[in-house]
């Protein structure tokens, strides 16, 4: 199992929930298990304007990023810079 | 996945990395040849132009183009009506490069022609007719929130729960709750770990404040231009001034239903972008009319255009509360961030939400942040989009409680500053990171020592930023004398490609002059992500290096191949091939020079190229320390001294890493001081020019001080972070805080305009 | 549209006289061209007078100075003999944009562009400058402040220009300064503009004085009341005081985007004062 | 729209063309006679870009009618280097990484020329003032008056060798 938390505006979208608890090897994986037990998620999840913080990496766009019960797992929303 | 990093803590000595030659397009650049986005022309090229909203919200009931297509010397008129109707991810960009039914901000394009000359092109739009029906607007943020708005997308967004939200939401209380669905609230963004609540009650000092800002606009020199030229086949070619020419082909692509593969975009220099050339506005409306008239076009904005219809920034309305112990120590801090984004949903308040306190190890924190739609033009990402904003509120708010507490400012940011395991405001645990190392650098510099004089203040103000990494493909070919073709899929907006050059000749063992790099277009190289998040001189040198080593692992083997010794028997070093070891066997090293001249009968042509998301970017936190004077008769803010100390990591060209410093600091001088959106009771905007959007001239600012701090982030080969964008986070707050201190009153609004500092005095005597 | 460059001022009223709809005059060009480009005017004739003998030039005259009208700031600013009479005319046609604003715009132009704003008017009329207007039946000389009507309105006919100003001699112990106050250093519209040409007597008593303010009203103001605090007196701090009072009460401004009401007649006080200063430390010699 | 027939001198070279009366010098350069090393950032005379002389003194060539320029004589950033032999500001702005983008540095170039032809020793207070009427977002414009210092420095120095030699060329070749 690994612990998800969120941020931006996905806690709102998830009525306030800010923690899960997911399976998954790797990012796609656990995203697609977010989306099954939060479907207003999943539009999120789709639109791929999410990012995920990984022991404090920040990645987009990479799906298959591997997992483990012992990372520092948060999703936050997709960033642009400037 | 991180690369190398155990390189990157081997890697301590550099012979090109770290020195700062002459950038290799700077000839062009200095002798008027270099080629911008509106220098280039073709065979019977045509003028576009395009026809923008007088109104800032109004239904278009009809639009009338017939004398306009009857004009000798007109080619090709269009409207939204030549567009496909996309829905999805695109529509909100398609809409706002030609509006479909309703104009949404004064500038919103509703009609474009081409013609054979401006003249032509000119008298064109004159003859088009359209029929509006004024609605009423709102451009302000706050305005914008309240029940009774005007709505920007009526049905659009069912607001109730964030309405709700916004109600229960922390210092909202007992605001009216709406009852309406529909709202300009887009969406709500909460941060933050602990109990504020519990936090707040362990404060000895708490300040609270509620801050406003302006919008503003990057300002870059250069106005969007584009040359579209699309065959009768469906092909097409475009030439254009952008920060990322990959994203130009496939938002272009899309929107007018053309394969990518067909669409060929090749990207100028660059004449500025800082966030404002991260998106379309007139690519797709000039290929439109190429298509139509089967003539190349070229569009042009002008800088009224600039100012109305592209990207500005956000403004903002922010309430910050912060609390501490007696001996400094912050104990809890909270803000709402209500940030505009123009027509469309994107504003960067989540950004700005997530920025907003990185700079602190803060155990109880909560923020939450709305986006906003107006009637202005949508916003575009600027220089760390929406951080400066925050930054300005909440240093503000540090920069009086080291008053209230007579602490230096310096110490009481160093007693919280987020350090290696701090779990940051926005969620993440940091790695290595060196405001700590910014804070001691700022207290030791000489600035920080001079005595200041009457109505003169000194301001301090820390920043962050992210910085990105994203995809990114290199290729280099080696040519036949042994010098190197470079080609890198990102824009140069700042003299990256110098910093190219840098990290090949590094991984090579050549001279930076036998590197030589170019801007490869969209069909040459695999996709690049846009030049944003200050992720260039990370990405694209991370993946500059790996290709250099690929090539040099290709040297390798044709050495080995040469010698008839097995490659891994072979290594580089210095800018040649030598036998790994005694037992490898006894061969003269062959040089680069060497390999490249007998390439085509050894093997053939030799090549490195590498591909990647890339990851391991490294933040980057900025202190700055600002003197200024002011006239407290006049409300004249002269800036006396300026310095900027920023974490680059390291630094591959010092030299453009100073004028990045730099040039983030005056951009920043400018958003404090005099530069704003200026709006009308009509919603027009009343400053879309130079003359009246103040940015600052030369005689405006003094010389920029400027150290480079050094903390190797530990995802990059040579330990490089991003340098562009944090350089414009604390100088609003930093500014803010000198002219507080001079004024005696904190400045919460800004621009802190002279008028508005005037004010400020006056309401203080009172 | 027509672009004609005529070698008289005889032929140019000529052209100005017979020319239908809108006629607009070359001069610097820093004006036209920018109001052509954003499709505020469309003019019919562009008349460039700069091929007319003597609109280039600075004559001596009566002990004072004519400029031609298409006399440049740059031009007027390298005049030693202007700079040295009329320092305070000099200072505001040198603040009228940049340098390269300065190597073509004229102060002529300056004032018949007409906007309140104009940094050379307050500077002019606080000399008592004239200006020379030309056309078909007769040449007039008005002072400058009568030029003006209204924001881009002047009191010229059609087949009228101005052909040039007339700065005349300065009495001895006289200082001219033009102040105003932008938010940048360089590169804006004044916000508020003050003009102060003072004469004293040997011991240094205000025996005339001449107040102008810019860009707080719908055209520079001669603000005699000003004047008049000053006549007859030292400047000691007492009517500074009242200067400052009056000038900031002779302001009628409007808000806009360059500033508010408040602030205008404020810093129209501020400015008048300090101009006072400077003008009578200039008059001191 | 009458067109004007305009005989000028460009960079040395007698230039004819044919243009209406609304172009302005910046736009016949450019679009007419292809020589587009001057810019346009506003056509208002805000930003510089367009910086040309005309007859040696410094103007934006978008406020300059493309119609009343005959018998002049017009400097562009295509003119300032000699053959392959850079100006010493040219050479001095890439030394001291005085441009980012590089869209303004046409522009601050002829600018700074035209200062150092009047004034071989400014202060940097004197550059910059000269150079307001030159926006620059990129540099903050630190490096671009610390290369114009330099150059002028440089500049000072070869004039005093110069003189001192009494040679028989007219001081620095372009310290005028």
């Amino acid at each position: 199992m690994l612990t998800v938390r969120l941020g931006g505006s996905l806690v709102s979208r998830a009525g306030g929930r800010t923690e899960f608890q997911l399976e998954g090897r790797n990012i796609m994986e656990m995203l697609r298990h977010l989306g099954q037990i939060c479907p207003e998620l999943q539009p999120m999840i789709e639109k791929n304007v999410v990012s995920v913080a990984v022991d404090g990496q920040i990645y987009r766009d990479a799906l298959l990023h591997p997992l483990d019960p012992g990372n520092e797992i948060i999703l936050l929303p997709r960033m642009a810079g400037g | 996945m991180p690369l190398d990093a155990k390189t990157s803590k081997d890697k301590k000595t550099f012979k090109s990395v770290g020195t700062s030659p002459i950038r290799p397009d700077g000839l062009d650049k200095v002798t008027g040849r270099a080629r911008f986005g509106a220098d280039m022309s073709a065979p019977g090229m045509l003028v576009g132009r395009i026809l923008r909203s007088p109104h800032a919200h109004a239904k278009i009931k009809s639009i009338d183009t017939s004398k306009a297509e009857a004009l000798p010397g007109v080619k090709a008129v269009i409207t939204s009506a030549d567009l496909p109707k996309h829905k999805g991810a695109d529509e909100d960009i398609l809409i706002n490069i030609m509006a479909r039914d309703r104009a949404l901000y004064d500038g919103h394009a509703v009609a474009a022609v081409a013609a054979i000359d401006p003249a032509v092109a000119r008298k064109a739009l004159k003859l088009i007719k359209i029929d509006y029906e004024v609605l009423p607007h709102v451009t302000d943020v706050d305005l914008a929130m309240l029940p009774d708005a005007p709505l920007v997308h009526p049905g659009r967004y069912d607001g109730a729960a964030e309405n709700e939200h916004l109600a229960s939401g922390l210092q909202e209380k007992g605001k009216a709750k709406s009852k309406r669905k529909s709202t300009n609230i887009v969406s709500r963004y909460d941060f933050g770990h602990g109990d504020v609540k519990k936090g707040f009650k362990q404060a000895d000092v708490i300040v609270e404040h509620e801050f406003t800002t302006e919008a503003t606009h990057q300002g870059y020199i250069e106005p969007h231009a584009c040359l579209a030229n699309v065959s009768s086949d469906g092909s097409g070619e475009l030439w254009v001034c952008t920060q990322g020419h990959f994203m130009v082909r496939d938002v272009c692509a899309a929107l007018l239903g053309m394969d990518v593969s067909r669409l060929r975009v090749t990207p100028s220099e660059i004449g500025g972008g800082f966030g404002g050339k991260t998106t379309v506005f007139i690519e797709p409306v000039a290929l439109a009319l190429s298509r139509k008239a089967g003539r190349p076009v070229k569009v042009v904005m002008s800088r009224e255009e600039v100012f109305r219809a592209s990207g500005p920034t956000a403004s903002s309305s922010i309430k910050v509360r912060l609390g501490a112990r007696k001996d400094g120590r912050f104990v809890a801090a909270e803000a709402v961030l209500k940030y505009q984004g123009g027509a469309f949903p994107g504003s960067p308040v989540e950004m700005g939400a997530m920025t907003a306190f990185a700079c602190y190890d803060l155990p109880n924190v909560k923020i939450v942040g709305y986006d906003v739609v107006t009637n202005r033009p949508k916003q575009a990402a600027y220089r760390a989009p929406g951080a400066p904003m925050s930054a300005f509120a909440v240093e503000g708010c540090v920069g009086e409680l080291a008053e209230k507490l007579g602490m230096d400012p310096i110490d009481l940011r160093k007693k919280n500053a987020a350090v290696e395991g701090t779990k940051s405001s926005y969620g993440p645990t940091f790695g290595p990171i060196g405001l700590v190392e910014t804070l001691d650098a700022a207290k030791k510099h000489k600035n920080y020592k001079v005595k200041l004089g009457k109505n003169q203040g000194r301001g301090v103000a820390s920043g962050f930023w992210f910085n990105f990494a994203g995809n990114t493909c290199v290729n280099i070919n080696l040519n036949v004398d042994g010098t190197l073709a470079l080609a890198v899929g990102t824009p140069d907006i700042g003299g990256s490609r110098a910093s190219m050059c840098l990290m090949a000749a590094e991984e090579l063992g050549i001279p930076y002059d036998d590197v030589r790099a170019i801007i490869a277009d969209t069909s040459s190289l695999g996709y690049n992500d846009v030049t944003d998040g200050s992720r260039v001189t990370f990405a694209s040198g991370l993946a500059t290096i790996n290709a250099a080593r690929d090539c040099a692992a290709k040297l390798c083997e044709r050495a080995a191949k040469i010698w008839g010794i097995p490659a891994d028997a072979v290594k580089w070093e210095n800018g040649a091939a030598h036998p790994a070891g005694s037992n490898a066997g006894n061969f003269p090293p062959l040089s680069i020079k060497e390999l490249a001249a007998q390439a085509h009968s050894t093997g053939g042509p030799i090549a490195g190229h590498y591909e990647v998301n890339a990851d391991g970017a490294g933040p980057s936190f900025a202190t700055h320390v600002v003197d200024v004077e002011v006239d407290p008769e006049t409300g004249y803010m002269k800036v006396l001294r300026y310095l900027v100390v920023q974490d680059a990591g390291k630094a591959v060209h010092p030299a453009y890493v100073e004028g990045q410093f730099q040039g983030g600091a005056v951009q920043g001088i400018g958003w404090v001081l005099n530069e704003e959106y200026i709006y009308g009771e009509d919603g027009r905007l009343q400053n879309p020019g130079f003359l009246d959007y103040r940015i600052p001239v030369c005689s405006d600012v003094p010389m920029i001080d400027t150290v480079i701090v050094e903390v190797p982030n530990p995802g990059h080969p040579y330990g490089v972070r991003g340098v562009g964008e944090t350089s414009i986070v604390p100088p609003l707050a930093a500014v803010a805080n000198a002219v507080s201190a001079a004024m005696g009153v904190r400045a919460t609004t800004l621009p802190m305009s002279p008028p508005r500092v005037l004010a400020a005095l006056k309401s203080k005597s009172t | 549209m027509r672009y004609e460059a005529p070698e008289t001022i005889k032929e140019a009223v000529g052209l100005l006289t017979k020319a239908r709809g809108q006629s607009r005059i070359l001069a610097g060009g820093t004006d036209l061209m920018v109001q052509m480009r954003s499709g505020m005017i469309e003019p019919d004739l562009i008349l460039d007078i700069k091929r007319i003998p003597g609109m280039r030039d600075i004559v001596a005259e009566k002990g004072g100075f004519r400029v031609g009208a298409a006399v440049s700031g740059a031009e007027l600013g390298e005049h030693a003999k202007v700079s040295k009479m009329w320092p305070g005319v000099v200072e505001a046609t040198e603040l009228i944009g940049s340098t390269q604003i300065q190597g073509r715009a004229t102060m002529v132009g300056n004032l018949c562009n007409a906007s309140p704003a104009a940094d050379s008017v307050p500077a002019l009329i606080a000399v008592g400058a004239t200006a020379r207007i030309v056309g078909n039946k007769r040449t007039r000389d008005i002072p400058v402040e009568t030029l003006a009507k209204g924001p881009g309105k002047t009191i010229l006919a059609k087949g009228e220009f101005v052909s040039s100003v007339f700065l005349p001699k300065a009495l001895p112990r006289t200082g001219s300064v033009y102040l105003r106050f932008i938010p940048r250093t360089e590169m804006d519209i004044a916000v508020v503009g003050s003009g102060v040409c003072l004469t004293l007597n040997p011991k240094g008593v205000v025996t005339r004085a001449r107040v102008s303010l810019g860009a707080v009203a719908a055209r520079a103001l001669l603000v005699e009341e000003a004047a008049d605090v000053l006549l007859g007196n030292k400047l000691n701090d007492d009517v500074l005081e009242r200067l400052a009072a009056v000038a900031s009460d002779a302001a009628t401004p409007i808000n806009d985007k360059r500033g508010t009401v408040d602030f205008r007649k404020q810093v129209a006080g501020v400015l008048t004062r300090r101009a006072a200063l400077l003008a009578f430390q200039r008059a001191k010699g | 729209m009458s067109n004007v027939h305009v005989t000028t001198t460009i960079n040395g070279d007698e230039t004819e063309y044919v243009c209406r009366p609304d172009e302005s010098l910046l736009d016949v350069l450019r679009d007419r006679l292809g020589i587009s090393g001057s810019k346009e950032g506003c056509g208002t005379g805000d930003c510089g870009a367009c910086s040309v002389t005309l007859d040696g003194r410094l103007v934006c060539a978008c406020l300059v009618m493309g119609a009343e320029v005959a018998g002049h004589k017009i400097e562009t950033i295509e003119g300032m280097a000699d053959g392959e032999d850079l100006h010493p500001l040219q050479q001095k702005f890439l030394e001291h990484a005085a441009l980012q983008c590089g869209i303004c540095t046409p522009g601050f170039l002829i600018a700074a020329k035209s200062l150092l032809e009047r004034n071989l020793d400014p202060t940097e207070t004197e550059v910059r003032y000269w150079l307001a009427g030159n926006l620059c977002r990129c540099t903050g414009y630190d490096k671009i008056v610390r290369a114009v210092l330099d150059t002028a420095k440089d500049m000072r120095k070869a004039a005093r060798k110069t003189s001192a030699k009494k040679s028989a060329k007219k001081g620095a070749r372009h310290a005028a």
